[in-house]
C-alpha cells in the first residue's frame, strides 16, 4: 500500500509521471502503428462482412476501453471517497473525458460498421445501445463536476455518482440485452461475430494495448495540469485570508 | 470521534435538562478547499454561556455548524460528555440542537403545524409544544400560515424549536437579529432559565445580550504569531 | 427501540429485499427462456393460449403459399406456411412483408394469436440468416425432437 | 417511527397544498399523452398500440421534473439541518422522503392513467398491465431520483443536471416497466417484465437511501 500513499503526495507523483510518460507514449505509438499495419494489410477479410470487418479493430478496443475507463473512474472514486486520497479524485476526474472520448469513438465506429451490414447508420443493437447509455453516465458525471464550484465537495459527490453508476451498469446492460431480445429475439447479425480466428486476434490485441497506453499517456499530463491548477487556486487564497482562531477575551 | 452507542435515555422533561459538558479540541475547518478555522479549542460546562464575536465572514456560522456536527472538520474533535460521569460520551443527536439564521419552518404550513412537526422529530410531548409556544408568545398566531408571519415572528417560531428539542446544548446563530427589544429580552430570559437547569448555550451574535457571566470569544485572523 | 435494535432490524430488511430481488430475477429468467412454444408443445396443450404467443421451429419445405388474397385485407398479400419441429406442425397465416431471409427449411420465430382452427394468425415473423444465429432455445428444442444433428449445415 | 411518519405526512401535505408538486406531475403526464395523440393524428390503431409506452414515458418525465424539489426546498428554508440533526440514520430519512415524493407525484399519475388510457384508446386488456407496471415501477423512479436530488441540492437550479444524471439510471425501469405495460397479461414476458421491474426497484430501495444520505452529508455546509 505504500505506493498508494506515495502517490498521495503530488510532488512525488509528478516525479513518477515525468519518468514514465515518455515510455508510455512511445509504447502507445509503437503498438498503435503495429496494430494498424496488421489490421489494414496483414489480416483476412471476414468471410461474411468482407473488408468492412476492419473497422472492428478500431471499434472493439474503443468499446472495451469505454467500459475499462468507467471502471477505473469508479475505482478511483471509491479510493478517493473512502480514504480521502486527493490524487484518486483527480485521476477519476481526468479519466472521465478520456472514457467519454473512447465511448464516442466506439459509437461512431459502431455505426460506421453497421451501415454496410444492417443498412442503417444506427441500429438499436444491444451492444451499441449499452455503449450509448454509458456515454450518458459519463456526461452526467462530468456535468456534476463542472456544476459544483467547490472542488472538494464536487469530488465527493461525483465519487458517489460514479459508484452508483458503476453498480447500475450490469443492470443497465442486462436490461438493454433483454429489451433487445424482447423485440427481436436474436439479432440477425452479431456485431463481433461468434469467433475470431487467430489472424484477426493479433491486430486486435495490439490495438487494445495501444489504446490502453494512449489512455495512460493522455491521463498523466492532464492529472499534472489539474494538480497545478489546484495549487494555483489554493495559493491565491492563502495570502488573502488566514484561517481564524478563537481567543477568549 | 468514537461514538459509543448509548441506550435510549429517558427524554429529559422540561424541569431538569441533562447536564452535559461540551468540548471542542484542535478543530480545523475548511470551506471550498480553503482553510477557514484553525486550532479551535473551547470547553463549556453546564450553565455556561459562550458568545462568539468576530467580523462578518470570519467563520462564526461555519464554527457553529462544525460544533453541531453539520460540517465535517478537517481534523480535531467535538465531544459531548456527561457532566455526572465524565467518561460517558453522549450521542450528539441527544445532546445538541442547532438554530441557524434560517428558521427551518415551512411557509405553506401553519405555525402550529410547524411546531407539531418539530415535536414529532424531536420526540417531544404535546405539553412541550404548548410551553414553547407560550414562552415565545406565539399562541395568538397559531393558525397563521408561517409564510405570512413577519420576520420577527418567524424568528421567534424558529427559536421555539430550541424549546421543543429540549436538548442540553444550544448552538444559536444571531438569535435576536430581527427581534424587537421586548422579544429579545424575553428570549434572553428563556436562555437564563435553560442555563439554570444545567443547559449551556453557544451563541454567535453582535448584539450585546445581557447574559449573566457570559464568556466572550473573539474569532480573529490577526493572532500574534 | 434502541439504536442497536433499529440497525439489526434494518440489516435484516436489506437482506430480505436483496434475497427477494434475486429470487424475482431468477424466476423471471427461468420463465422467459421457454417463452416460446414449439408446434408439438402447442398440440399437447389442452386449451390453446388465447393471447399472443411465440412459435419457434423450421418452415416446412413446400408449405409456403403466396398471394392468397384474404377477403378482408386486400392491401397486403396473405402468406400461409406451416412450422414444424419434426414432431408436429402448426399452420401459420401472415399478412405483411416477409423478411428477405425467410425461406423454406429455415429457422423462424412467429408471433401471433391462435384462431379457433388452431392456425396462428401472425403479426410478426422473424427469420435468421444462418444456423449459428438461431436462438439457443430453438436449437435445444429442435435437438430434443432429434431433427438436429450437431454441426450439420442447414440452409444456404 | 413517528419521526419518519411525520416527514412523510408533512411532505405529502405540502405537495397537495397550493403550489405543491402533486398537480404539476399529473398535468405534465396528461399533457404528454394529449400532445402525443395530437402529434400522431387520429390513427386510433397506432395510438392504442403505443399508448402504454407513451404513458410510461410521460410518468417518467413527470417524476423527473419534480425531483429538484425533494431536497432543495428543505435546504433553502433550513429544515434540512433539522432533518439531519434529528435522524438516527439519514438513510431512513431519505427513504421516507423518496416515499413521500412517490406518493405525491406517482400516485396521482396512476389514478389518472385510466382517464388518459381512454383518451389514447388504450385497449381494454392493457389497463391492468399499465397500472400495475406503473405502481411497481414508479417507486424506483422516486428512489433513484432521490439520489440525484441529494447530489445537486447545493446548486441553485439543476433541472437539466438532474435529467442527465438520472436518465441512464432510469433505463432499466423504463424498459421493464414499458415492456410489462405492452405485453398481454397472459403472455409469459408480462410476468417476467414485472418480476425484473420489481427486482430493479428493490435494488434501488437498498442503494438509494445509502447514496442519498452520503450525498446529503457531503452537501451539508
Amino acid at each position: 500500500m505504500n505506493l498508494l500513499n506515495d502517490l498521495a503526495n503530488p510532488v512525488r507523483f509528478e516525479r513518477y509521471a515525468r519518468m514514465i510518460f515518455p515510455a508510455v507514449l512511445g509504447f502507445a505509438l509503437l503498438t498503435g502503428a503495429a496494430g494498424l499495419y496488421f489490421a489494414l494489410f496483414n489480416s483476412p477479410a471476414d468471410y461474411q462482412q468482407g473488408e468492412a470487418v476492419r473497422i472492428m479493430y478500431v471499434h472493439v478496443p474503443a468499446a472495451w476501453m469505454s467500459m475499462f475507463c468507467y471502471s477505473v473512474m469508479a475505482g478511483a472514486s471509491a479510493v478517493g471517497f473512502i480514504w480521502k486520497h486527493p490524487l484518486a479524485d483527480v485521476a477519476a476526474k481526468e479519466t472521465a473525458p478520456l472514457g467519454a472520448g473512447f465511448t464516442i469513438l466506439a459509437l461512431f465506429t459502431g455505426s460506421l460498421w453497421g451501415k454496410p451490414m444492417w443498412g442503417a447508420w444506427w441500429v438499436w443493437d444491444a451492444r451499441l445501445t449499452s455503449v450509448l447509455v454509458l456515454l450518458f453516465l459519463y456526461l452526467g458525471y462530468m456535468a456534476l463536476w463542472r456544476a459544483i464550484p467547490d472542488k472538494a465537495r464536487a469530488a465527493r459527490l461525483a465519487a458517489i455518482l460514479a459508484i452508483v453508476g458503476f453498480v447500475n451498469v450490469p443492470v443497465i446492460k442486462f436490461s438493454v440485452e433483454w429489451w433487445n431480445s424482447l423485440h427481436q429475439p436474436a439479432s440477425i447479425i452479431r456485431a463481433d461475430g461468434p469467433t475470431i480466428d487467430g489472424a484477426m486476434l493479433t491486430p486486435l490485441l495490439l490495438m487494445i494495448a495501444a489504446y490502453m497506453s494512449a489512455y495512460v499517456a493522455m491521463l498523466l499530463p492532464s492529472i499534472r495540469n489539474e494538480l497545478t491548477a489546484r495549487r494555483l487556486a489554493r495559493l491565491q487564497f492563502v495570502d488573502e485570508t488566514r484561517a481564524a482562531e478563537l481567543v477568549e477575551q | 470521534m468514537n461514538q459509543q452507542t448509548t441506550t435510549e435515555s429517558t427524554r429529559p422533561s422540561i424541569e431538569q435538562a441533562e447536564r452535559v459538558i461540551f468540548s471542542a479540541s484542535g478543530l480545523a475547518v475548511s470551506r471550498g478547499g480553503r482553510p477557514v478555522l484553525t486550532n479551535i479549542s473551547v470547553r463549556a460546562e453546564p450553565g455556561d454561556a459562550v458568545v462568539l464575536r468576530g467580523p462578518n465572514g470570519v467563520g462564526k456560522t461555519t464554527l457553529l455548524r462544525a460544533f453541531a456536527g453539520l460540517l465535517r472538520p478537517d481534523h480535531g474533535e467535538v465531544l459531548f460528555t456527561d457532566a455526572a460521569d465524565a467518561g460517558r460520551i453522549r450521542d450528539r443527536s441527544e445532546a445538541s440542537v442547532f438554530c441557524g439564521v434560517l428558521n427551518a419552518h415551512k411557509a405553506a404550513l401553519t405555525l402550529r403545524e410547524n411546531l407539531n412537526f418539530w415535536a414529532a422529530l424531536y420526540n417531544a410531548p404535546q405539553t412541550r409544544i404548548e410551553a414553547a409556544s407560550a414562552q415565545l408568545k406565539l399562541d395568538p398566531y397559531s393558525d397563521y400560515p408561517a409564510g405570512a408571519l413577519s420576520t420577527g415572528l418567524a424568528r421567534r417560531l424558529g427559536l421555539a424549536r430550541l424549546m421543543i428539542a429540549q436538548r442540553p446544548v444550544w448552538f444559536i446563530d444571531e438569535p435576536t437579529a430581527s427581534l424587537d427589544s421586548a422579544s429579545s429580552e424575553n428570549f434572553v430570559a428563556q436562555v437564563e432559565v435553560h442555563r439554570r437547569r444545567g443547559g449551556l448555550v453557544v451563541i454567535a451574535t453582535h448584539d450585546p445580550l445581557p447574559l449573566s457571566g457570559a464568556r466572550i470569544f473573539e474569532l480573529t485572523t490577526k493572532v500574534a504569531a | 427501540m434502541t439504536r442497536k435494535q433499529k440497525r439489526t432490524f434494518l440489516l435484516f430488511a436489506v437482506f430480505i429485499a436483496a434475497g427477494l430481488a434475486l429470487g424475482l430475477t431468477l424466476t423471471a429468467l427461468r420463465t422467459s427462456i421457454t417463452y416460446f412454444y414449439t408446434p408439438s408443445e402447442l398440440l399437447v396443450l389442452d386449451a390453446p393460449p388465447a393471447n399472443t404467443i411465440r412459435l419457434g421451429g423450421l418452415v416446412e419445405d413446400g408449405s409456403l403459399v403466396h398471394g392468397e388474397m384474404s377477403g378482408v385485407d386486400v392491401k397486403n398479400a396473405v402468406v400461409s406456411f406451416t412450422v414444424t419441429d419434426g414432431g408436429a406442425t402448426t399452420a401459420v397465416r401472415y399478412a405483411g412483408l416477409l423478411p428477405d431471409l425467410f425461406r423454406e427449411g429455415q429457422g423462424v420465430i412467429v408471433q401471433g394469436r391462435l384462431d379457433e382452427r388452431g392456425t396462428l394468425i401472425a403479426d410478426t415473423v422473424l427469420a435468421k440468416h444462418d444456423e449459428n444465429y438461431m436462438p439457443k432455445e430453438v436449437m435445444d428444442a429442435l435437438k430434443e425432437q432429434g431433427l438436429w444433428q450437431d454441426g450439420e449445415e442447414v440452409g444456404s | 417511527m413517528s419521526a419518519l411518519g411525520a416527514i412523510i405526512a408533512r411532505d405529502i401535505r405540502l405537495a397537495f397544498r397550493a403550489g405543491g408538486g402533486a398537480a404539476q406531475g399529473v398535468t405534465f403526464f396528461a399533457l404528454t399523452g394529449v400532445m402525443f395523440a395530437l402529434a400522431v393524428g387520429p390513427d386510433i390503431a397506432l395510438i392504442s398500440k403505443i399508448a402504454g409506452p407513451v404513458l410510461w414515458t410521460g410518468a417518467l418525465l413527470a417524476t423527473q421534473i419534480s425531483l429538484d424539489q425533494i431536497w432543495r426546498a428543505d435546504r433553502e428554508d433550513g429544515s434540512l439541518d433539522v432533518l439531519v440533526e434529528t435522524s438516527d440514520m439519514l438513510a431512513l430519512t431519505a427513504l421516507a422522503k423518496a416515499f413521500a415524493h412517490w406518493a405525491a407525484t406517482a400516485l396521482p399519475l396512476i389514478i389518472a392513467t385510466p382517464i388518459l388510457g381512454v383518451m389514447l384508446n388504450l385497449p381494454a386488456e392493457a389497463y391492468a398491465p399499465l397500472a400495475i407496471s406503473l405502481a411497481i415501477g414508479t417507486p424506483g423512479l422516486s428512489l433513484i431520483g432521490c439520489i440525484a436530488g441529494a447530489l445537486v441540492v447545493s446548486l441553485p437550479r439543476a433541472h437539466l443536471l438532474i435529467a442527465i444524471i438520472v436518465s441512464p439510471l432510469y433505463v432499466p425501469i423504463l424498459i421493464f416497466g414499458s415492456g410489462a405495460a405492452m405485453s398481454d397479461v397472459g403472455a409469459p414476458q408480462y410476468g417476467a417484465n414485472l418480476m425484473l421491474l420489481g427486482a430493479t426497484v428493490l435494488f434501488a430501495a437498498i442503494l438509494s437511501p445509502l447514496a442519498s444520505a452520503a450525498a446529503l452529508r457531503s452537501n451539508l455546509d
